[in-house]
């Protein structure tokens, strides 16, 4: 059987390798379609034929499930993820805490961020930001992009001397790290939890979509996630 | 070559090729149709159907992707007449990638026709008229040959634009690669992705390749034509 | 088939107020640049729609504001050959020519080849009209119009832009086509020696509205007429009727005033001719002229003598038909003449061109 | 100003092969439709670049192709009448007409109101072009190139469209120009008759080449150019002066041949004219002949006879100048004319047309 | 009304408009130019220049986006030296906005004015020529007002597309609300968060208001100029 899945798209590296595996394994097939969580809970309210539904917002998934779209037994906190602050080029770390002056950090320059009302990095960013009392500082200096990697590729390019984005973002990329470099990290008691709920749809009838989230927590795919950035939520 | 690309990627490219060649050929006919009305007639609602044309031109690709999906869904107020009535279903599937390539791409193709339309002598068309030519003729004889330089220029910006369209697209019919993944989408798809950039770039090169074997085909012909159109 | 119009219509700063019957035959609209012709023509092709008026024939009723009628252009049957060409730029020369056949018109009209031979068109056929001369592009507008087979042919200024010979192919061509057809032609022209060879009905028109209409013969012979028409173009036309072909390349000729010799002219004895003579091509003369390269001497009445500021204006009567003579006021006073003298009118042969003959 | 034209062009089934000096005054290309007078005028104006060929007037080489010179149309300070009258759409007619006079050139040209008023312009000014008649389009153009107060005049068939009475008002206005200016004007008609009173020069073109090229009077008394020109419009010119002017509307000339009475002619005595004749406008007769209508009676003696299928063309000698005469075989035969006989030439006062009148 | 609309909306309606406007207007200079390139010379390279203007159209936006910020951005190959020279930087700033509006839109002007280029009559401007107007002039005096219709379907299009660019604007400048956040990045914004659809569609409403208002006088604007130049 053929089984779809929609994914947040920054999970595509990942879920490739494992979905890959997992076809070979059972000879089920799987497509995913990658795109922005919202427009994917969107589709999936219009009756979009997804089997699996991955979030990287816990706020749409908790959406579809008041509007019963999931099967909320199936639900699950499927990955972690870590929040970093990123500088543009080769720089040294910085300690994150309510007395980092950030606006002096940045200069002129601009922070860049996902979107701070609907990019689930962006939500997260602004959340630590005001936890730490840094927020209404930089306020004014922040540049909002529409998706993480469109913030992260603002810093790449030097636009921005700093950014904040998902550490899965951060690192695969740029090892060398002479585009950027993951300046600090911030502490986790900074935001909500990051988390990429998974579940079935209410409307998929194939048992697979139910073997292949399971799947996903395997140990195997545990390593892919890790690999790429991720944490893993048992 | 064939290894160069993923059979997925090979399905974007193909996908891509046909929704645009779809989505130009089937809307041909009504941008010529709505292009003529919107030259030659007046009424009451022309400012009405002009400002529809233009919507998706105005509106971020999303929103029309949004309102698509609103519409010729599963559920959509048109879309769950046409899977009752005629079985088909749009939302989800490659002949919608069609509907929102084709969407897109209308302002564009009609503006083109349009002027063509304005350029035309009508007194060729008086003239066509006194040997004996019913409107019907007049136009398949005379206006429509003489328009062909705009209807080339429509189809072309359309095509260039069903191989390019991405937000509405990747609303309306999501991104499922063998099935509504088109170039764009995938290129989207590496964009996403840590690493994912030197994937993007070849098929951002595959996208420019095709498209300009498409546009110095265009250009060939529509300079033929032109010089027939000429008189010379 | 007789046309008849009567149209009214304003243009911003024009009134065009026109009203007259084409009987079978050729009707020229004759007035000066701008006085209505090219509308007149445009309202009965149903190209302009004007204000009030009705256009019909004998069995169809074309427009008739009235009641709301008004037949589309390309249901009048019509060959019009406009006076820009408005070739379609698309179409070769020989498309352009078949264009009128494209549309289920009875077959039985006029042969492709031989108007493309008489246009000379023949090395034209393929080239498209963006590159034709100025005379090509109306010969090609011509057959055009010749070659849908029309009921109604609506010609306007059909020749400027042709040189003496090549009008000299077509205008008996248009001569058959008036006689040997029933279709009403409408011609525009401003070539009064034109106009007088072709027209069998005359519509005078002067800024918008028809003077005078007509028989052409009648309206040409009418020295009240000649200053409407312009001086040097008056004349009056007689008829005639070939008795015999001399050797020498002269046709003779019987007519009222007395026999004519004529350039050949290849018609079998018996034809009956309208030939026009200029009023400035007639000399008069109180004696038999003798000794005179002149060959056409006619002997007719002074009926009515017009003076006025360009000379004398004479009509004579020759038999039942009229010629108008003019001559200087001088001469006239030398001459003593008189209405009801007798009087010699001497005319040239060759003054009587070719193209001053038609056939009746 | 001497205008010198050699030319060599290829259109694919058309030669253009043309060689000529256009002096001073107006020179005339003449020739069928499609004989390439179009194409020459276009070549003149830049327009149409040659594969070889050099263009010239005493002080600036227009184009050179063997020295790659070649003159952009702006530079040439042309007035070019279109034979299609191509006026700018968007702009009135009053814009139109100015427009040459936007770029500055000296502003000694032709004064705006006279020219609208004799083009009878007036009540056009504010239209724009687009629902203009044909003779209404063709005399905008015409004021368009006059006014731009040009070096070089290019008119391309520019009576073609008009009336009559208009071209009779429009005539005068050209001989001004060609006597009282020295700009060269290159003209293109197939009206002979027009072509005769207005050219000092003519260039008879025939399938692209220059037949011939010469001063006007010469060629258009040759009577073996006759038939080229064709027959009906042979004819030659005489010079004359004039000596009076008559109390009853009546100029008096002194020509060679003797006096001669014409219509009133506004020009003071001792005026010289060109007086075009003809051919079959003259009666040839052995005595004086008495009792005519008709008024001047030259003398002369027979040069040549010149027997043809179409009649006789018979060259006088009056003076040093040259007369035609177009007759009958019949009437040569007739009179037993020969070369050396003494001769009367009849012409009535009349035919010999205000148009045909030109000054020197 | 004003309550309608919150301080940051208002703002991003007045950037939106700031932007389309300046982004058609420096364009239109430009897209003439080309436009006249491509309809009237004949050269090496003419169809690599053909194609490189329609690249925006068949590219997602995403890409055109990342490109000009590789082009543009402060350290870009072309955008360092507009800074040390010119001291003008656009990544982050509206003028970036208007950049990549006008890239997108450049097509789509391009084409409508190249139309019109070749509608008008060559035989035209030779008449202007023999009456002493320079290439130039003849430019200003008569092909200019003949493609006027052209240049106006052109404007307008580019218009409507530069109020609904969103994809390159979004990545090239980013979203600053009050600086760089226009129509489309705030409609996005919205849909991106659960329960914002109704806020959206108010923003939608307002895009297709102005949009709509433009497009009404650009069509008597047109029809206007149409008469004219149709010579009437
Ligand atoms: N749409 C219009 N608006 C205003 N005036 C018009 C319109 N159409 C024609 N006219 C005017 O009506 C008059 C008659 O025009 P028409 O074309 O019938 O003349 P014509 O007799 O054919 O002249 P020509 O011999 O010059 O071709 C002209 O003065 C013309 O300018
Ligand atoms: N671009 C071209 N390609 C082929 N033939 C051409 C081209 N331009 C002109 N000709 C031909 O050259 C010949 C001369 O044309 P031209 O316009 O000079 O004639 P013309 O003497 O002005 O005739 P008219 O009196 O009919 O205006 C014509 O037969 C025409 O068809
Ligand atoms: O403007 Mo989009 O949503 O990147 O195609
Ligand atoms: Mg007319
Ligand atoms: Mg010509």
């Amino acid at each position: 059987a053929e089984i779809t899945v929609f994914a947040a798209a920054s999970l595509k590296n990942a879920l490739d390798s494992i979905a890959a595996d997992w076809q070979k394994e059972t000879g089920n097939s799987v497509v995913i379609s990658y795109d922005s969580t919202a427009k994917l809970a969107k589709q999936i309210e219009q009756g979009a034929p997804a089997d699996v539904f991955i979030s990287a917002s816990k706020k749409w998934m908790d959406t579809l499930s008041d509007e019963n779209l999931i099967n909320k037994d199936g639900r699950k906190d499927l990955l972690g993820n870590t929040l970093v602050l990123v500088a543009s080029g080769k720089a040294n770390p910085v300690d994150i805490n309510k007395d980092l002056d950030l606006k002096a950090l940045l200069g002129d320059g601009k922070l860049s961020m996902g979107t701070v009302d609907s990019v689930p990095a962006g939500q997260y960013g602004k959340e630590a930001l005001e936890s730490l009392g840094l927020w209404a500082s930089v306020e004014a200096n922040v540049a909002q992009s529409d998706n993480v990697r469109a913030a992260l590729a603002l810093v790449a390019a030097g636009e921005a001397p700093y950014g904040i984005v998902y550490g899965s973002d951060a690192i695969a990329d740029d090892e060398s790290g002479d585009k950027v470099s993951v300046v600090a990290t911030f502490p986790t008691d900074s935001h909500t939890p990051i988390v990429y709920p998974a579940a079935v749809t209410a409307q998929s009838v194939k048992p697979e979509a139910q073997s292949f989230l399971d799947a996903l927590s395997s140990d195997a795919s545990a390593a892919v996630f890790v690999a790429q950035g991720f944490t893993v939520l048992k | 070559m064939s290894d160069w690309l993923s059979p997925d990627e090979w399905r974007a490219v193909a996908l891509s090729l046909r929704v645009s060649l779809w989505a130009t050929a089937l809307s041909l006919p009504f941008g010529i149709a709505v292009a003529h009305v919107l030259a030659r007639r007046d009424f009451w609602g022309k400012q009405a159907l002009n400002g529809l044309v233009h919507l998706p031109l105005i509106l971020p690709p999303v929103v029309t992707g949004y309102l698509l999906l609103l519409a010729f869904g599963r559920k959509g107020f048109i879309g769950q007449y046409l899977d009752q009535w005629f079985g088909l279903v749009l939302a989800f599937k490659w002949t919608g990638a069609v509907l929102a390539a084709a969407v897109m791409a209308f302002p564009l193709m009609v503006r083109a026709i349009r002027l063509s339309f304005e350029a035309v002598d009508p007194k060729l068309e008086q003239a066509a008229g006194t040997l004996g030519a019913s409107p019907a003729w007049v136009f398949l004889t005379v206006t429509l040959p003489l328009i062909l330089p705009g209807v080339i220029a429509g189809a072309v910006l359309a095509f260039a634009k069903a191989m390019g369209e991405f937000g509405a697209t990747i609303t309306f019919v999501a991104n499922i690669p063998g099935q509504t993944q088109t170039l764009p989408s995938a290129i989207y798809t590496f964009l996403q992705v840590p690493g994912g950039d030197p994937q993007a770039f070849r098929l951002v090169l595959v996208s420019i390749a095709v498209a300009m074997a498409a546009l110095v085909v265009s250009e060939l012909l529509a300079s033929r034509v032109a010089r027939k159109v000429a008189g010379r | 088939m007789t046309l008849s119009v009567a149209l009214n219509h304003q243009f911003p700063g024009f009134t065009l107020d026109v009203n007259f019957v084409a009987p079978p035959g050729l009707t020229a609209l004759f007035g000066r640049s701008g006085s209505g012709k090219t509308s007149v023509i445009n309202a009965v092709a149903g190209i302009l729609r004007p204000d009030q008026g009705r256009i019909s024939t004998a069995d169809t009723i074309l427009l008739d504001t009235s009641s709301a009628i008004n037949l589309p252009p390309h249901r009048r049957r019509l060959g019009y050959v406009f006076q820009d060409a408005r070739l379609f730029p698309h179409l070769t020369v020989q498309q352009n020519l078949s264009y009128g056949r494209w549309f289920a018109r009875p077959s039985n009209g006029p042969n492709f080849d031989d108007i493309v031979g008489l246009l000379g068109l023949q090395a034209l056929l393929q080239r498209r009209p963006g590159a034709l001369s100025g005379g090509e592009k109306s010969r090609v507008a011509i057959g055009r119009a010749l070659l849908s087979n029309p009921a109604l042919l609506l010609m306007d200024e059909p020749f400027a832009a042709l040189d003496d010979p090549r009008k000299a192919e077509l205008l008996p061509y248009i001569e058959t086509l008036r006689d040997q057809t029933q279709i009403p032609i409408l011609y525009v022209s401003h070539a009064l020696p034109e106009v007088a060879r072709l027209a069998t009905t005359l519509v005078v028109l002067d800024q918008g509205r028809s003077l005078h209409a007509g028989p052409a013969a009648d309206l040409l012979a009418d020295p009240d007429l000649a200053p409407a028409l312009g001086l040097r173009d008056a004349g009056a036309m007689i008829s005639a009727e070939i008795t015999a072909q001399g050797p020498d390349g002269l046709t003779e000729l019987h007519s009222a005033g007395g026999p004519l010799w004529l350039p050949q002219i290849a018609s079998p004895p018996g034809t009956r001719l309208r030939i026009r003579i200029a009023a400035q091509d007639v000399i008069l003369s109180r004696q038999r002229p003798e000794g005179l390269s002149a060959l056409n001497i006619m002997h007719g009445q002074i009926t009515e003598i017009r003076l006025s500021d360009d000379g004398a204006l004479v009509q004579l009567a020759i038999g039942a038909e009229h010629l108008l003579a003019r001559i200087t006021q001088r001469s006239a006073t030398a001459l003593r003449l008189a209405p009801g003298d007798p009087i010699f009118a001497i005319v040239k042969s060759v003054a009587v061109a070719q193209k001053d003959i038609g056939k009746r």
